[in-house]
């Protein structure tokens, strides 16, 4: 596998969309008597983190597979989660699920699973580029999904701005890029600011003040996150300006539904962390009984707003319902 | 006599706003000029006042910061001590219970955050820094186990309004943090207690020797640290409408830094209010003339760090050496 | 007279040390007491033990035949004792006044601090001493003279029934002590009990009735002064007979050091004099005439601003501590425990800082070789306790300075200066140091001793450069040489009031 | 004479190992304790050897951090300086230069990085805190900046290979940082240089006057933490086989309470090389320890904050007062 290019999930050919995993390769295997499965994320600080590892737990006692679900201290600890993965190795899990810090920190991880002949899956935001298996969605599309949204929804065009996650990080990076090339290769959308918010609301908050005051005019902002959208809106709640100002997060975390609900956030680009963690441990759980899986299975993303929001959430079983539905018509 | 008691005031006044402080204000100065002349906006009225409500929490953080840096020590913990109150005292009010008693409760629950510092450093001993870096960790870990890592949301309006309000065009945040500024001025310079922090910070066995209570000072040095974070935290959650239990991340660095420029000493003894102010403000404005200059993340990285260093050269040459 | 302070049986341990065992003695109420010991002998334990600094590990304290528990400073202030510590116990950078009542503020309805009625107070303090020093000045830019001056004033202001002294004097001129001495007699004659230690004999016989004189943590005995000669106590307190002092010359006519014109940017101005291979230059003059200053521009700590150096005919410039030190020239500073001492470390390692790079000739400290000479240098000078591995801050001021001089013995220093080289020192190591400046002196070393003491001066010095305002005011020969032609030359011509020559420079 | 020299060495090691490191000694026995009766396996050979292998980088920036807090001051860009040593050096490999070279240059970068903050402290006189704070922020936006965020792969394995190399069994790593703590401690025991960094943060006016070189001191010690700061970073991109211009985030931290948990002392003129090594391994060893037991991480958050404290509680108890 040296020969392995390295991965770009959200460009690589070598894919599966998650609805196609039943059809493609049949009902769920049996697995080997004693399987269980170690997964280690980013933190449990941020609401998707916690909700990926729910996804984890519900397929594991569906399938009856005990699974460890671990995180670093805190968002940023790269070291740490090394060592809670190498922990994982140690102990002997069937197969390793992990959400890395930075496309680098969990490096070792791949060598060290290898040689214990432990499959790892890398699962949602940043991409270590020897993965042999990714489960996540496309990053650049969650950027991409509200730029098509303001196309759309204001064909005058007009200012927007973009609030940032942590410098330098992948998913950061992808969803700046998606929403800033698809709204400027529109033509009449000007991007008058693209600030960092470091996944942070107070800084977000602060900075969507500075950015109204200096442009009134503003038509919308996209957060990288939905903490930072949160923080924005109540910006643009105190500048008064909430029925001109539109405002978009990205998670889907259940906050960002209730403010959406309330009419206050625009929309969030929801990518189904619970859903991802079923996802990704199924398929996970389909290379420990030795299925050869596409390099990258594809999790589902949409956009949400008032109009669907209900669509979405739901019970579990509602929403992968309205989610295979929309893969099947093609979304 | 009466003739010295007319003077007074205004030495007193002078005597306030020292030599050091007037580096800092030249730093302010020079750092607003320049963003002047770059955004064009930059002074209006409206964005002043963005700057001061902007620098109001790190102001407000920072004033804690610097009583107990005066007294020798280092007050890691602002941020997650912060964040406990925050949380707590959110879910209070959520479950029904009158705010004002909620915020009685932050603030007590920030006071006891900093009476378990002060303890350690002034009975236990050990080093103000590696105490606070350990309940840097632990009240960050209380406040995200007490909510589950969630944020508490829903306050009550009534609630929001007291610091989301404005007073004579100034927002009742700003407002708070000056009062606290002036409290704190004058208990630096005019009470027994002030006294007490310089001589414990500035010659520990001098203030022992010659009985000044030295663990009591420390102690409510700490304390008041951990009030003015619940403070800040209660203007925060006012300002966005939740209590998230990973609020005030590296406050302490920003505190810590708005203290320094204005000239308090980490080795202990020296610090003043109106410098700590000046240097929050220079912060506030650094951050909000960056932003409005739309400088990518990474330059804008790159100007915090040198805008601190020029912040703390522009004063060391202005106050020669010493 | 009435037993006022009576010390039972007090004894103290520190780790690995005994300071005190057993020490009792008694001070009657109106007794000026005088407290007699070479350096570590235990004095300052003791009233450090009287003044809640310390607990003692036995034996008890009576103030009025009461048994008294000083569990802190604050607790023997309320028994009526106040003291004056023999390190300045000083806050920088609060003014005289907040300094003077630390601890125990004057306050405006008991939140405010009344700074200007402290201030007042503190003047009042202040006056019978120094009416010079301004109450509201930071401390921070006074002297040491000065500084000694407001920690003695401070004392007074507590109205204390007991008072101890603590080398009240170890930085004052003798004008200064004869405005002590009428302030300790005031004190004596309101029924103050006073407990004073000096190293200055002479003052101690001049207002103490009786002494006490220990020796290693232990009582030698209580004595009655008037009954006794000094030579007859110095005996006591060293345990054996000090032989007479004479002055020895070796100056020779060679010239090693030669300055011209020396001026720095504060206070030195056209400084010139040579300096003789063997010789002992005296350098007196009133506090502030410049002389601390004088001996940093040679030792290189502060920037000249005119005016030359040679060494052997060679011109160099001082540009650091470390060139000078290069060149053969070394401080031992006035203010010990500021520019001295480096606490937490050993006497070897603050003896061998000078010189590190002579012991470590590869790159590596050669432990051995330095540790043969730490125990050869110390030798020398006569440490006590002889503990070369133990922190410097432990041991006494004394011992203190002697690690000190060793470091410039170590390092080959040629040309030594010395700035009040005997402060807070006991006779028998005053003598030890005055002999040791000799040899150095006879080896063919220079030195430069600037000292307030006008009879060290004499005995030391071959040639006594007098310092005025900054610059030379008279040089004396040998034969010139007494204390009235020393203050004929101090003291400003113009100046009426010698008291005020000490004047405050409040910058 | 020949009888003193003979009996030197044994001694010298005795005076080595101090009381102070056998309090942190007491402190890693009790913490391997709890967690060897908690955690079966804890004590395998191939997991002492992996909490060997997890604190060797915290310990090699730990050993810097000693020796700049020694000198009264504190090093908070170690982070950013490994993260800009490692991008450089590893362009630079990717590029085609050898990578001895390579790593030349990222040794290089680091001990520049180094003497930066040196001089703006030691020349220019700033307070330490706040300079590396400064330059905290600037290395890292420079090496954000430098590779436009993106991690630098496709390290040669030639060069992966040295970094994840063995020796009689133990981890490379491990080894090469032994030999670093064997040079600090002969560099802090037995050299000129070791004596000069306690004087001056022991007492850096009396330091002045012995003729201690003051500011090269100073400036030394930054520089040997911006180098070990690079070799911990190529220890790092060795294992993780690629240099991300965000490497090295919070390990300030980490470091500092190495060494404060190993007894040095944040006022200067204190600290060890034994000592913080122990630190070091304190930490590593309740990281793995707390993984091993699967604490859930607000959990294992609070049990670093308390193993902390709890550290220096034990130090505190066994060694006593002062
Ligand atoms: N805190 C301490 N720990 C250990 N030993 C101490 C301490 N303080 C003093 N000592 C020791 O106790 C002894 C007595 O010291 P002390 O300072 O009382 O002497 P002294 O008579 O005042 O001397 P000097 O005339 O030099 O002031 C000395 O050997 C000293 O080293
Ligand atoms: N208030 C002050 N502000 C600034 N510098 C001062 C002050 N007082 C003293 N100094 C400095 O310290 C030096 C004091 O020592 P100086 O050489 O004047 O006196 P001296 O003759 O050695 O007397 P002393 O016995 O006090 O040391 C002065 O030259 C001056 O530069
Ligand atoms: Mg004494
Ligand atoms: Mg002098």
């Amino acid at each position: 596998s040296a020969d392995l290019a390295p991965l770009n999930s959200d460009t690589e050919k070598d894919r599966i969309d998650w609805s196609q995993l039943d059809a493609k390769f049949g009902a769920f295997p049996k697995l080997p008597d004693g399987t269980k499965a170690g997964a280690v994320s980013k933190t449990l600080t941020n609401e998707y983190w916690r909700s990926l590892g729910e996804g984890y737990k519900a397929f594991g006692e569906k399938v009856k597979v005990p699974v460890v679900y671990q995180a670093a201290q805190s968002e940023g600890d790269q070291l740490g989660q090394l060592t809670i993965a190498e922990g994982l190795i140690t102990q002997g899990y069937s197969v390793l699920l992990v959400s890395p810090q930075t496309d680098a920190n969990l490096q070792p991880i791949m060598e060290q699973a290898k040689a214990a002949n432990v499959p790892v899956v890398n699962v949602n935001d940043a991409v270590i580029p020897q993965a042999e298996h990714y489960v996540g969605n496309v990053q650049r599309d969650n950027g991409v999904r509200v730029a098509k949204w303001f196309i759309k929804n204001r064909p005058d065009g007009g200012k927007v701005a973009i609030v940032e996650g942590q410098a330098g990080v992948y998913a950061a990076v992808q969803r700046t890029d998606g929403f800033k090339s698809t709204i400027t290769a529109a033509g009449k959308f000007q991007v008058v600011a693209s600030v960092p918010g470091n996944w942070d609301r107070q800084t977000s908050y602060d900075a969507a003040t500075n950015i109204l005051q200096q442009h009134p005019d503003l038509i919308g902002f996209y957060a990288n996150n939905d903490g930072m959208a949160l923080g924005i809106v109540e910006a643009v709640k105190a500048a008064g300006l909430q029925d001109k100002v539109a405002v978009f997060g990205t998670d889907g975390i259940s906050d960002a539904y209730a403010s959406i609900r309330a009419g206050e956030l625009t929309g969030t680009v929801d990518s189904f962390p619970v859903l991802t963690g079923e996802v990704a441990l199924e398929s996970a759980l389909r290379l420990v009984a030795g299925q050869k899986l596409p390099r990258v299975v594809a999790t589902p993303q949409a956009l949400i707003t008032k109009d669907n929001a209900d669509r979405y959430s739901g019970n579990g079983d509602a929403v992968r319902k309205a989610l295979l539905e929309d893969a099947a018509a093609g979304n | 006599m009466s003739q010295t008691t007319l003077v007074q005031p205004r030495t007193e006044f002078l005597r306030g706003f020292s030599m050091r402080d007037a580096g800092t204000l030249i730093g302010l100065v020079v750092i607003l000029g320049v963003f002047g002349a770059l955004v064009p906006g930059f002074f209006a009225e409206r964005n002043l006042i963005n700057i001061l409500q902007q620098s109001s929490i790190n102001a407000c953080l920072a004033l804690g910061m610097t009583l107990v840096i005066i007294s020798g020590g280092i007050d890691l913990s602002v941020g997650p001590t912060a964040a406990l109150s925050a949380v707590i005292s959110a879910s209070m009010m959520v479950a029904g219970v009158p705010f004002p008693l909620a915020i009685a409760a932050g603030f007590a629950i920030g006071m006891l955050c900093g009476l378990v510092n002060g303890i350690l450093v002034a009975y236990v001993g050990l080093q103000p820094f590696i105490v606070t870096l350990g309940t840097l960790s632990t009240y960050r870990a209380l406040a995200l186990i007490y909510t589950g890592g969630n944020p508490v949301l829903g306050l009550p309006p009534s609630f929001r309004a007291i610091f989301n309000g404005s007073l004579f065009g100034l927002p009742l945040a700003v407002i708070i943090v000056a009062v606290v500024a002036i409290i704190a001025w004058i208990v630096l310079k005019k009470t027994p207690f002030g006294e007490y922090l310089l001589a414990v910070g500035g010659n520990e066995e001098a203030a022992y020797i010659a009985g000044v209570p030295i663990a009591r000072t420390k102690i409510a040095a700490y304390m008041i640290s951990g009030l003015l974070a619940a403070l800040a935290a209660q203007i925060l959650i006012g300002r966005l409408g939740a209590a998230e239990p990973i609020l005030g991340n590296l406050w302490e660095l920003d505190a810590i830094a708005a203290a320094a420029i204005g000239g308090a000493s980490l080795m202990g003894g020296k610090g003043s209010v109106i410098g700590t102010i000046l240097g929050a403000v220079i912060l506030g404005a650094m951050r909000n003339g960056l932003t409005l200059m739309n400088v990518q993340s990474f330059y804008q990285l790159l100007a915090t760090g040198l805008i601190i260093l020029a912040a703390m050269l522009i004063d060391r040459v202005t106050r020669g050496r010493g | 007279m009435s037993v006022r302070l009576q010390f039972d049986g007090i004894s103290k341990v520190f780790p690995a040390v005994k300071a005190l065992s057993g020490v009792s003695f008694s001070v009657g109420a109106g007794e000026i007491h005088g407290l007699l010991g070479e350096n570590g002998a235990g004095k300052s334990t003791l009233l450090r033990i009287l003044s809640g600094v310390y607990r003692p590990t036995s034996g008890s304290v009576l103030i009025d035949g009461k048994a008294v528990t000083l569990a802190n400073p604050v607790a023997a202030r309320a028994a009526g004792v106040a003291m004056i510590h023999q390190e300045l116990q000083q806050v920088p950078r609060l003014s005289v006044a907040q300094n003077m009542f630390l601890g125990h503020p004057l306050t405006r309805g008991g939140i405010f601090v009344a700074r200007r009625e402290q201030e007042r107070r503190a003047a009042e303090a202040l006056a019978a001493i120094d009416p010079s020093i301004n109450p509201s000045a930071p401390l921070g830019t006074l002297k040491v003279a000065q500084r000694q001056i407001v920690e003695i004033a401070r004392a007074l202001l507590d109205r204390a029934r007991i008072v101890a002294m603590d080398e009240p004097t170890s930085s004052l001129t003798p004008s200064e002590f004869e405005r002590l001495a009428e302030v300790v007699k005031g004190l004596a004659r309101d029924g103050v009990a006073v407990v004073y230690v000096s190293h200055k004999l002479d003052e101690v016989f001049g207002i103490c009735q009786r002494a006490t004189i220990m020796r290693d943590g232990v009582v030698v005995d209580s004595v009655d002064l008037k009954s006794l000669s000094e030579k007859a106590v110095v005996a006591m307190m060293v345990g054996r007979e000090l032989a007479q002092e004479q002055h020895h010359s070796h100056a020779t006519s060679e010239v090693m050091l030669s300055v011209r014109g020396l001026a720095s940017a504060t206070k030195v101005r056209d400084v010139s004099f040579d300096l003789h291979r063997g010789e002992v230059l005296g350098i007196a003059g009133l506090v502030g005439s410049g002389r601390t200053e004088l001996l940093r521009l040679l030792a290189g700590a502060d920037r000249t601003t005119a005016g030359t150096i040679s060494l052997d005919g060679k011109a160099m410039r001082l540009s650091s501590p470390r060139a000078a030190i290069a060149a053969g020239i070394g401080l031992v500073p006035e203010e010990r425990k500021r520019e001295g001492i480096v606490p937490l470390r050993s006497i070897t390692s603050n003896m061998a800082l000078a010189s590190m790079g002579v012991f470590a000739p590869r790159g590596v400290i050669d432990h051995g070789r330095l540790k043969l000479v730490a125990v050869q240098k110390m030798k020398r000078v006569n440490l006590r306790p002889f503990l070369l591995d133990r922190p410097i801050r432990l041991f006494s001021g004394g011992n203190q300075q002697k690690a000190i001089i060793g470091r410039w013995l170590a390092a080959g220093t040629r040309v030594l200066l010395f700035d009040e080289p005997t402060r807070g020192i006991d006779v028998g190591a005053k003598s030890e140091i005055y002999h040791l400046i000799e040899e150095l002196a006879a080896e063919g070393h220079c030195v430069i001793v600037v000292s307030s003491e006008l009879p060290e001066v004499i005995r030391l010095a071959d040639r006594v450069l007098v310092m005025r305002d900054g610059t030379v005011a008279a040089e004396l020969g040998k034969a010139d040489l007494s204390e009235q032609a020393i203050a004929a030359h101090a003291i400003p011509q113009t100046q009426t009031a010698a008291g005020n020559a000490a004047g405050q420079d409040n910058r």
